[in-house]
């Protein structure tokens, strides 16, 4: 059994509402923005992705580093002082 | 001619909430959950909690809007008992009610079955109201000419279906019935007839149903009752058996302009249209029914003229295309006199 | 019209509408919130800001990082060894 | 009352708007999504959540790395041709 959607009032809270497996959906056209704050989402979407991209660079370039590169190279340095 | 459709869904429509009041501000609304329909809301309004239906939508105007405030901040609200909207779909296709004619002029009116949309007429779903229309039972197709609705204006069938099913579609018509646009125009001089016979059950039916679906008693002795009418009228019916010169639209502006702005026949109202001849009579199997209808108190005006169209005809009968006249006319009216 | 926005219900589900060139835009006071479903928006917007000024530090704390360190350290080992 | 929390269409835009203290909330139920120009909310969340995580990741394992290690790598290699 299908609930309403409903939009209430919650302490001066506006809060719209929709049933246990119902969905709130925000819909623009081609040309339109959906802005939170001035903040356009599309460009969040683009960070988040953009991060997410960075990260696995990140990962790809550093992967390998082994985990005490400065050890050894303060190893080496002792030994290279101990000759 | 087109039609009008008058009803509509908008929000701040007092006729259109339970309690015949739109909601106070600050109050609760609350939309039917199983009801589809869209609802044009103009102003901006204050509530409380607003319920919307499972299908359907509330359409912004530009400055419209909802503001939010708590249950009880409003003190005009009393108990607080939400105002519902009304179910959407009471407004019926048949209903002659919620038709408007596009080319209304003092003095005419239309016989009930052509207050609703005719075969030749465009109709118009005016696009700065919200609506929602049933389209009956399906018993037979609804044929127009050209159906005009969200500013679009649809005359193909193929075009029609598809706005039909189309969610903006099925917000605003709904039930079994079928629409049909066929884009002809009435290309009869002498006009043709309206097309809604088979239909004048349902038309009746609606336009009775807020009488207990009962006809009032007519106000005269031996009322008549016009083709294309649901129920007895005091008056006159003039029929005309027209040959093919006959013009209606030019028959219909002399009687107007000829006869009716006449002072002796204030308070008549005039409806002329072709109507199916019954089936037993000679050769043309149409005819056209002049409808003379007194609408006041006082008796006789309609029979006067009734004779004054028969004296037209006897002169000017070759000029109007018209072959052959005959009248019918009610009694005294009821309690007069007794 | 269809250009006009609107709020819609479809089968229980809650939709925003805009037109094609409309946008859907969230205005709060300075202490008023967004929240989806619990989540602050606002806080989303930060951590995606944090998430990429972290990245660009990360990238300019390993920027210059030879690819191969790995084999250079091993190199220099071997090079040791061989004195 | 302007500081009341509300939903307004202005010039075909839909709006959402608070006052200074004021939330906009939206809340489905636990199966319910909210959708942005369908994208779904909370697998940005998600995926905002995993960057910060893998970021965290990042930090721990290029922790400890002298910012100069390929100077570092170079005066040692220096040091092993002055031998």
């Amino acid at each position: 059994d299908l609930q309403q959607p409903r939009m209430a009032a919650e302490r001066g809270n506006l809060v719209f509402l929709t049933g246990s497996a119902q969905n709130i959906e925000f819909r623009t056209g081609s040309l339109g923005k959906i802005k939170l704050n001035d903040e356009d989402f599309s460009e969040c979407l683009h960070q988040i992705q953009k991060n997410k991209e960075d990260i696995i660079e990140l990962k790809r370039s550093t992967v390998g580093l082994p985990q005490n590169i400065s050890s050894q190279i303060h190893q080496l340095n002792s030994k290279l002082v101990d000759l | 001619a087109s039609k009008l459709w008058v009803p509509n869904t908008d929000f701040e429509v007092a006729a259109n909430w339970s309690q015949n009041r739109t909601p106070c501000e600050g109050g609760a609304v609350e939309f039917p959950a199983n009801k589809m329909l869209s609802v044009l809301v103009r102003e901006s309004h204050a509530v409380s909690d607003l319920l919307l239906p499972l299908d359907g939508e509330l359409v912004l105007a530009s400055g419209a809007g909802f503001g939010i405030s708590d249950a009880g901040s409003h003190r005009d609200c009393g108990t607080g008992d939400p105002a519902v909207f009304r179910d959407p779909d009471r407004f019926s296709w048949y209903d002659p009610h919620l038709w408007r004619s596009g080319d209304e002029a003092p003095g005419l009116f239309s016989v009930d079955a052509e207050r609703v949309p005719c075969r030749h007429d465009d109709v118009v779903f005016p696009p700065s109201a919200s609506f929602r229309v049933g389209l009956g039972p399906g018993a037979s197709p609804v044929r127009v000419r050209s159906i005009s609705a969200l500013g679009r204006t649809f005359t193909s069938d193929e075009d029609l279906a598809a706005f039909l099913a189309s969610r903006a579609g099925r917000l605003r018509f709904h039930g079994p019935g079928v629409l049909s646009v066929d884009p002809e125009d009435c290309a009869d001089p002498s006009g043709c007839v309206c097309g809604n016979a088979e239909a004048q059950p349902w038309i009746c039916a609606a336009l009775l149903q807020p009488l207990g679906s009962r006809c009032p008693q007519a106000a005269c002795h031996g009322a008549l009752r016009p083709h294309g009418q649901c129920c007895d009228l005091c008056g006159a019916v003039v029929l005309l058996t027209h040959g093919p010169a006959f013009d209606l639209e030019r028959y219909r502006a002399r009687v107007l302009g000829t006869f009716l702005g006449l002072p002796q026949y204030q308070g008549l109202q005039v409806a002329v249209s072709k109507v199916p001849r019954p089936p037993r009579l000679r050769e043309a199997d149409t005819e056209i029914q002049v409808v003379l209808a007194e609408t006041g108190p006082e008796t006789g005006g309609a029979g006067r003229l009734a004779r004054a169209l028969l004296a037209d005809v006897a002169e000017h009968g070759e000029a109007l295309g018209v072959l052959a006249v005959t009248m019918r006319e009610s009694g005294a009216h009821v309690g007069v006199g007794s």
